[in-house]
């Protein structure tokens, strides 16, 4: 766990959503599915976002500016500085045989950092509108489904299925392929086991998103 | 001295944020096992933020047999905060704790902002831990606990020796779109930069009321913050919402304190100890040690 | 409705601030005149701002005799608040009042930060006004009186038609030099963003208790702010610190407030009224009219 | 009593204080010694300033930036906007026969609009350093006491005096020149009657200094 001020290089509007990415510093990229916490300048707590594209000098972040938090990071600008801390968290296990990535709307941004380190396998992704489909651009090998059509529908037998997206989505993937990975989600603050405000359901159980998370087995949660 | 507030950090997932501190105090355990609110139990407000965590902890049992010992590795020393729902149970809590050679202060939560507690009961459940333990026992108080300087008599007079200032206050976020409360239990408890003044006031008044030592807290964010709580008359600072955006926090401020004391023509931060109370000495019940 | 906070605005210094209200609020005024206290009475904090104004009034005889009728030719229905050191001295402010027919309501300030007020005493404040007036009657209380949605209960019960929520929160500020208190009297009461969230608490739950018609009031400097005390279940919104900064904001959140209203779409702001209650419907100690 | 979001036309350094000068608006210059409260971005209160100077298009202020809000006021740069509330409070009373202006530090921001008014009378100012006196080039037919010499060394006898500096210089003013006018200072956190926060002491009274001054009469107060 490591924390830095990372320098902004560019932001990239790609749909709806914005790519920031920042220079590297020496923090590093960690495993896919892992997160960082980015301070959004002038809010109290940092956010939590997934990782989307790691390059020997930069880490990207592709951003959905749902609120307050969001808009601000969407509104940095090159040269500002910007609170990082990470890799936080549990991410996917990458030994996996036949890997489909199975995303949903912002679902997809940790998938061109796992799609490189997996060797570019298939991927599925759906979207609510085409606009928000241009984010498909940066997963290789991608299937896409603009609703009304689901992303489910684009599932295939047989395959490892590691899927990121939103709470229906992750239940109905989970029904269909019970031993997929699931990146959940929960509002958090600390991103490091201290506030106890992610708890989420997992087994029955309430327990810190943040530290048992956020890729859990299907058949965990 | 900086430690860290109650329920802002588990040294077990993050020893190296726990090693900066001058003691860890654990999130409030209680007599039985609790899983907490149902979520949304967090909410950023443009003040502060609210909590609803609802003393998630595993139970002073467990907390003994597993939590404990590995706590102890850290070779820090562990302040364990304890809550329940009636005098016997924090006398029950104590005398577990009384057992416990690795704990050195007993914190007794008295402030869960869902649960006002009148004078009266603070100084039932004070009396009933001080026959219960031996160990330092600081009682943390609430200002929404209405006149904050008489209930901190109250607990000096059963037998505290110490306060623990403040707790979170009670507030309300409504999502912007729905007007429907954020937070599954509707109301939580408010901390971060909106309490600072408040934790200064309270920080100032029991002081005034008690001369007993005081961990300060409430919205701490930098030395100088640290600096105005031991100038009203703090001994102990604790960091808790800054852990959450900052989990370096405490190095950070404990430097920074240093040198706002120094800028200030102190030697040591605690050389401006009380400093706010001018000559008023405060009404001796128990001078700082 | 769109009200100011008692102490935030003098009519008659600033008539065109006050016609733009629904009704005007005055300072509190007591049996006594107050010079009020010793400057220096205001601060500014990252927060919000302090004040120990200390209820500088001309008292009750003076008030009726040369402000009441100056008041009066604003043709703004006049709420006046009261306040006083026991329940005789509510009860003879509130048979002054009584006499005079331009008073629409009366405000019962019982949450000076300086003066905690046990529930005991509330009750019998209230009881004791009610006697002596038919006149509406407001029970003003802090979110720091202790439990403030039973505060409310014993005020609902006692007679009172209606609540204000809420009263500053004691506070203190230091100065960045010489760590003294900038306040003259050490202490004030914080008012402003801090209490945002506090004073949504603190609506949402005596509303919850009691079902009284509700003045919001807390750091309101937006119609979003006023809309979200609505739907927490405050009838009417009071505006206090945002006055000084900003003497047109009775205009700015009354059009901003319908415009929030509508982009939720409501027609009205008061039909967003207690929507943070969901279908939970509150205790029908009484109904908001 | 007008409020109007003023553009920032330019600020300009005058030795440790700054000349923030505003598009005048609709607002009027009003009367030498009222005053304005000006908005800080950034801060809940606005600060009460004394129109420094002031021409068909602009309105000045020179500030010293002491605290929070003075120094976000001399930080704002030209196209800025800020909030603008007066003209407010009692000026000085301009029938007077033989005026000398006395003034002390961060005082003399009153006095070129004042001077310009009165035709140009003489004016005695005192600094504490001669970085402060530099102020002094604003105001015409001045004569400068730099610490440890006093300003009141350089009073007048049978002239009307008209005041503005710190208390302890005003006191000595109000002994030496019992008949001058004054112009008080007070914390204030709204500059027109409402928050009762700037009470002084006038003929024994708690008054609202920015209803009842700021200027004063020496025998009042
Ligand atoms: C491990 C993890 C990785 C994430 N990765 C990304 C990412 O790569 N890109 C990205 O854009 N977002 C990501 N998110 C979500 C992102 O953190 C939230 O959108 C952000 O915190 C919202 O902050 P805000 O202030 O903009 O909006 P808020 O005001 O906090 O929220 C706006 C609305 O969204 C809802 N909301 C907020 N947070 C969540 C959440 N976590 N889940 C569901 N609903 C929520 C709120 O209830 C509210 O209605 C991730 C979340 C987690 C937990
Ligand atoms: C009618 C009037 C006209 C004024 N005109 C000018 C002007 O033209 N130019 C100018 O630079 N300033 C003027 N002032 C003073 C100015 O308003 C204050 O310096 C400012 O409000 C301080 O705000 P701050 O946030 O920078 O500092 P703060 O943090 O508020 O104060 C910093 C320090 O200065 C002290 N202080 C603050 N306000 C005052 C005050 N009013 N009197 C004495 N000490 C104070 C504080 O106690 C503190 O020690 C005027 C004041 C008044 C009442
Ligand atoms: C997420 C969270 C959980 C908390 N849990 C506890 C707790 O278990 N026991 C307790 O006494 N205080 C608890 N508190 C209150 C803090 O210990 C502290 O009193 C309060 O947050 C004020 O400090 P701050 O403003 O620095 O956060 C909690 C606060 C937060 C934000
Ligand atoms: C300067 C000042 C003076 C006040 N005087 C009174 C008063 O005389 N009586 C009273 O009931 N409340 C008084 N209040 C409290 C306000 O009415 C209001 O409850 C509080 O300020 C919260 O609202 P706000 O955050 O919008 O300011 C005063 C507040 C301020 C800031
Ligand atoms: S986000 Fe704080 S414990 Fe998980
Ligand atoms: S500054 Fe508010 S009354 Fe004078």
């Amino acid at each position: 766990m490591r924390r830095e001020a990372l320098i902004v290089a560019g932001v990239e509007r790609v749909g709806p959503y914005s790519l920031v990415s920042l220079k590297r510093g020496s923090l590093e990229s960690g495993v896919p599915g892992q997160f960082f916490m980015l301070s959004p300048p002038g809010r109290l707590l940092p956010r939590p976002m997934s990782l989307c594209l790691a390059t020997r000098r930069e880490l990207a972040f592709l951003i959905d500016p749902i609120g307050p938090g969001t808009r601000a990071l969407v509104e940095l600008v090159r040269g500002q500085a910007v609170d990082v801390l990470g890799p936080l968290g549990n991410g996917y296990r990458l030994d996996v045989k036949r890997p489909l990535l199975v995303g949903g709307g912002i679902g997809v941004a940790p998938f061109p950092y796992l799609s490189e380190r997996l060797g570019r396998p298939p991927a599925v992704l759906g979207f609510r509108t085409s606009e928000h489909a241009e984010a498909a651009a940066l997963v290789p090998n991608a299937e896409v489904a603009v609703e009304p059509r689901l992303v489910t529908e684009l599932l295939r037998p047989r395959h490892d299925v590691l899927a990121c997206g939103p709470e229906p989505m992750l239940a109905a993937v989970a029904r269909l392929a019970p031993r997929s990975q699931l990146a959940w989600e929960a509002p958090m603050a600390c991103g490091y086991g201290a506030c106890y405000g992610c708890a989420v359901r997992i087994g029955g159980e309430l327990k810190r998103l943040c530290v048992d998370g956020p890729v859990l087995d299907a058949e965990a949660a | 001295m900086i430690l860290n507030a109650s329920g802002c950090l588990d040294a077990l997932t993050a020893p190296e944020v726990a090693r900066e501190l001058d003691a860890f105090v654990t999130k409030t355990v209680t007599p039985q096992p609790r899983g907490g609110n149902e979520p949304v139990r967090i909410a950023e407000t443009e003040v502060g933020m609210l909590n609803s965590i609802g003393l998630a902890n595993p139970g002073i049992d467990s907390f003994r047999q597993d939590v404990l010992p590995r706590l102890a590795e850290l070779e820090l020393p562990i302040w364990v905060s304890v809550g329940g729902f009636s005098a016997d149970d924090y006398a029950d809590l104590c005398r577990h704790l009384d057992e416990e050679p690795v704990v050195e202060a007993v914190e007794l939560n008295l402030s869960c902002p869902n649960v006002a507690e009148p004078v009266g009961s603070v100084a039932e459940i004070v009396a009933a831990a001080r026959e219960a333990t031996s160990k330092k026992l600081y009682a943390k108080l609430s200002a929404a606990d209405g006149d904050v300087g008489s209930v901190a008599v109250a607990a000096a007079k059963a037998g505290a020796d110490g306060l623990s200032l403040v707790n979170t206050i009670r507030g309300l976020a409504l999502d912007p779109q729905t007007l429907a409360p954020t937070l599954s239990t509707a109301t939580g408890g408010l901390s971060g930069p909106a309490l600072r003044p408040i934790a200064l006031a309270a920080v100032f008044v029991c002081f005034e009321t008690t001369g007993l030592p005081i961990v300060g807290m409430g919205g701490v964010e930098t030395g100088r913050h640290a600096l105005q709580l031991i100038a009203a008359g703090a001994s102990v600072c604790a960091l808790g919402t800054i852990l959450f955006s900052d989990p370096e926090a405490p190095g950070r401020i404990r430097s920074e304190l240093t040198a706002e004391a120094e800028a200030l023509g102190f030697e040591n931060p605690l050389d401006a100890h009380a400093l706010a109370h001018g000559d008023k000495a405060p009404a001796p019940l128990r001078r700082v040690a």
